[in-house]
Order: C-alpha cells, then structure tokens, then sequence
C-alpha cells in the first residue's frame, strides 16, 4: 500500500468542507490512476474502523468524510454542551421520504400520498435543507417543484438517492408486518 | 428546531404491527426508539387509546395518534386482516365513520382530511352498489383510485420505518460543521444558494425595510440648522465622511434626507465637495476649506 | 492501553471547535484519572505521527487539536480552492435576491434594500457569472444596471423570473411554520 497517498487522501477528507467526491479528489491529485486512489481511501477506511480509533472514514452523501462513532455521542454532547439532536417528526419524515421517492414533487402531490395538507411539513425540510425547491412545473398554477438536497444523503447517511431502502426492502418490511399480524 | 407535533406519535420508529395499536411515546419523539416506544399491552378489539398521562380529550388525541385518514384507514384495514387489494368497502366504511364519531371536539383543518377520504369511501360504496350487468373489469374497480393511494401510502410508511432506524445511526455520528484549518481569504460562511433561501432571504430584507420605513413617522423633527451644524463638526473632525454610510447611519429617513439636503447646501455653495471615484464606490464628502484635499481631487 | 478511551478521547479532540485543554477533556471524562487520560492523548499523537497517517494531533493554543501534516499544503489548498467555488457567502445570496426581483437596478438601490453596501458581492455575483451589467439608468450619475443572467436560471433550474417564488408562496411557508409552533 502507498503510505504516501494514504496520508494525502486522508489529509483531503479532513480539510474538505463537504464529502469528498472520488471526482474532486481525482482532480486534486491529477495523474494518479482512479484505482489507487480507491484502494487507498478503502484501506484508510477499514483502518479507522480499529478499537482504539474515535473517528472514522464513512462514505455519505457521495462522497469520503470524517465522523465520529456512534458509541461516543454522549460524551461528545457533553463537550459540545448540546442536548440530544431531535429526530424527524413522524409528519416530516414521512414528507420527506414521499419527495425522496417521488422527485420531482410538488406539494400537492406529496400531499396527495400523505393524506394531509403536508405544507408545514415542508418548512420544516426546507429550514433544515434536507429539501430544495429546484423549479416549477409546467402546470396549472405553476406550483413549485421540490427534491431532496445533498444535505439529505448525508442526514441519512446515503451516498446517492440509488441507496434509498429498495422496493425488495419495502416489500420485506410489509412482508414482516403482514406475517406479526397472522 | 422544535418537533412540530409533540404529541404525534412516532409511528415509524418501529415496525407498526396490525394488531397492536400505535402507542403514546413517553418521551419527546427524539427520543431514540427503545427509550420512545415501548408498546403498553392493548385489547386487540380496542382502538388506540391513549396511554396514561395523556389529557383524554378523546378524539383529539386519537386521530393525532394517526398521521392522517390514510394511516387510520391502513390500522382498519390491517386490525381486520382485510386483503389491502379486496376491501369490502361497506364494512371498512362502517368502522372509519364509527371511528370519526367518537369524537368530542373539532379540529377543522384535520377534519376535513379525515371527512374527504369519508366521502370518498361512500362515494366507492354507491358506486358499488349500482347494478351492473356483467362483472366489472380489473380496471373498472370503483376501489381502485383508494386501492392505489393505500399501496403506495403503505410503502412510505415501511420505507419511513428503514429510514428511521438510518436516521438513528446517523444522528449518533458527530460531523464536524465548523470550517476546518487552511480557509485562507475568501468569503466567510459559506452558504449553499438554494432558490428558498433565495426567496425568503429577499422578502426578510424587504419586510425588515418596511419595518425600518414605519419608524420614519414617528422620527423626531431635525430643524435644518442644527443638522448642518453637526454634519460641518463631523467633516471637519473626520477629513472625509462616505456619503452612504453616514446617510444610513441616521435612524429615521426624515433625519438622513435632511442630512442630505445639508450636504448638497454645503456642496452648492461650494463649502464641501462631493465626489465618487469609481463606478463601485459610494459618493465622499469633504470641506473644501482643507486645501491639501480640495487640490488632490480637482 | 486502554483501547476504548483512546477512541473516545479522540472523538472529543476531533469535535471540539478549539485546542482541547486537558481540563476540558477532564471535565467530560468524569472520574478517569488525569495521567490515564494524558497517556491515551500521548499514545494517540505518537500513532497519528506514522506514516500513512495525513492528520495527526499536536498540542497547540493550550490544549490538543488535529491538524494536516505541512507536507500535504499544496494539495490542500489545491482542494479548498475547487469547493469555494460553488459557495455564495450570505452577503451575495442576500445582493443577489435583490437583483432577482427587483431587477434592472443599480448598486445603490441594491444597497438601500440590503441597508449596506454591496460592492463587493457585486463583484463576487458578477465574477460567477450569476448576474450581468445591462447598461446605464438616465438618471444622475448615470450608474450602471444589473439583471441576473442566463446561468442564475439555469442553476435555480427557473425556466423564467416570473417562475420565482412570490411573496405570498413564501409567505404561506412562513405562516405555516407559526401555525405548527403556536
């Protein structure tokens, strides 16, 4: 294993401001084939997956970043002095997962699945940026069109909208609750 | 930000099983699942009831313990063991008008989603109901339309529940959000543009300058002379005073378009000089009096 | 070595927004002895100085902090250099909404909007190409107009201005969020 790219890379993923992106680092470390620089981000990865490490290389909303483990929340609230980071409400998890199967939506269209007026829910999303408004259809009323952001993929720790649960998972699911049920 | 519904619950933090009724969380619904969803034994016959502390004000608690008509209509479907794809719709119609009734108190804005899908189970009921003079086809079920939005609102829902448990790991997992070391110049805070933050930004800055506007009115009265007086003292401390700035400096619109009718007095009567260098620049003001100045710049 | 505070105090390094202080990191830490504590920071430095590693912990400003190592600068930069340039700092995105719906104007009606000066997220907005000069107002000083250009649509994914979000669309989000709070 390069000992030198592996230090390079990891210097990268540390200083980038998002999740680095095989294509950005590409670009950084022009000349070096696409495979090595896989091999090392991997290697760098499984590394930091060790006992004895705190903070690990994770790939998330498309790309390499740096994340502490689950294990230390706790101790990392009490330094940070913050309380415990809210989870989605139902409703807005539920919008949210809507616009995330269903993007381009708009707002009636996301309500339409739900059931109920999800506007509120919407605000929320977009105050959080885990939505983004990108455009407006080309219908009656020309309603806004919504999508998910990057911000999103790295909320739910995704590397694309490919890693949301597939409808094998989906059905497994509704698999398993039909089979409590009987 | 707050959870906007409290006192919803969170359904999808665990698998929601047909018999069991959805339970009160304990807890805020940011509580990590096996701290927020511990199921209270339930008679099957039973529709959700509210779990104890809970204010029992009936209705109001019970149809928040559903997302909307769809969540409750999916409870009904899966308490009978119905075939989501063969609802009788007569029976099922019964059961979610009887759940309605129990009401004790109005919400209207939840009311009317709940009443929409009421009317539109017994529109597919009458629809039923007409006589026909061969079997329907597949795709002339009257159940159709609802058979559709209940596939696909089921599917949200488990796929709510994978995204959740996602979402539990994540948030465990402390990113660092500062801006790390080597920032070098640029910009400060960097902001992704997105057209919400676009919009909302544009309206803030306008209601912030109505708000601005408002004061106006109620702005003191600044008699000429006295203005003319202070704006002379500053330019004779300061050397240089940049016209914008000082204008906004001032609190009330009244006050700074004095200021401003001082400065072109001062500049008619060739007291003071006003000049903007370049086309990015706000406009400078000095006393001609200073002589090092006024030849520099004429 | 004790594995598991190893990771942990690494965590706390890795999050903490300044040089962590052996205080800080006792205070957390409640009940682990001091020379535990700095023998696991000690062996944590001297592992985060091996080959193959890019960041490595150093004692600065008082207290213990990750850092890339100087060998990697150039690169470095090279990256931070590629991401600032799909940034808009809050000045622009605020110079740019006045444009957006209150265009053609002029520096000085956008600055009286923004109640500050714009000059320089002008040159920023014009320098991404995100809004163009269109000519000069027959008005005294004859100042120069700005419109936002093709690029700004194309990246809100607009088809037109008038496919901005009005006041009342954005408002109805606004009002909606008051509703879910009251």
């Amino acid at each position: 294993m390069n000992n030198e790219l592996k230090a390079l890379v990891e210097a990268l993923i540390f200083v980038s401001q998002e999740p680095l992106t095989p294509e950005r680092l590409a670009a950084v470390l022009e000349g070096v084939p696409a495979e090595e620089i896989q091999a090392a981000v991997e290697a760098l990865a499984a590394e930091s997956e060790a006992e004895g490490r705190g903070v690990h290389i994770i790939r998330s909303g498309g790309g390499w970043l740096f994340a502490t483990k689950p294990a230390h929340d706790r101790e990392v609230r009490r330094l940070l002095q913050i309380e415990r980071k809210n989870r989605l409400s139902s409703a807005g998890l539920e919008t949210l997962a809507a616009i995330a199967y269903r993007q381009p939506v708009t707002q009636s269209e996301i309500s339409a699945i739900r059931g109920v007026d999800s506007t509120g829910s919407l605000k929320t999303l977009l105050d959080k940026k885990l939505i983004k408004i990108v455009g407006r259809k080309k219908a009656p009323g020309n309603p806004l069109v919504y999508r998910t952001s990057d911000e999103f993929l790295l909320y739910l720790g995704l590397d694309s909208l490919d890693d949301l649960p597939s409808e094998a998972e989906i059905a497994k699911i509704l698999e398993q609750e039909k089979a409590v049920e009987a | 930000m707050p959870d906007p519904a409290p006192d919803a619950l969170p359904l999808e933090g665990t698998p929601v099983r047909g018999d069991e009724a959805p339970d009160q969380a304990p807890g805020p619904a940011a509580e990590v699942p096996e701290a927020a969803a511990v199921p209270a034994p339930v008679d099957e016959a039973e529709a959700p009831t509210p779990a104890a502390g809970v204010p029992a004000d009936g209705y109001q608690v019970r149809l928040d313990v559903f997302e909307g008509p769809l969540d409750l209509l999916l409870f009904l479907i899966r308490k009978k063991k119905i075939d989501i794809h063969d609802i009788p719709i007569a029976a099922i119609t019964r059961d979610y008008l009887g759940y309605l009734e129990r009401k004790t108190e109005i919400n209207l804005d939840r009311e009317a989603e709940f009443v929409f899908i009421a009317a539109l189970l017994i529109y597919i009921k009458s629809q039923m109901l007409l006589p026909r003079e061969t079997d329907l086809a597949e795709g002339d079920d009257p159940r159709r339309v609802l058979v559709d939005r209940l596939v696909e609102y089921e599917r949200v829902k488990a796929a709510c529940s994978l995204l959740r448990e996602r979402e539990d790991v994540e948030i465990l997992q402390w990113k660092r959000d500062f801006v790390p070391p080597f920032h070098g110049e640029g910009e400060p805070e960097p902001v992704e543009l997105s057209l919400f933050d676009l919009a909302e930004s544009f309206f803030a800055m306008m209601k912030r300058k109505t708000a601005d506007d408002t004061r106006i009115i109620r702005g003191r009265e600044v008699p000429v002379e006295v203005k003319m007086k202070e704006l002379v003292t500053l330019l004779q401390a300061r050397g240089v005073v940049d016209f914008l700035e000082y204008f906004e400096a001032h609190e009330s619109l009244e006050e700074a378009l004095v200021s401003f009718f001082c400065i072109l007095e001062l500049v008619k009567s060739r007291v003071a000089v006003a000049v903007q260098d370049e086309i990015f620049q706000t406009i400078r003001v000095w006393l001609r009096k200073d002589p090092h100045r006024t030849a520099a710049h004429e």
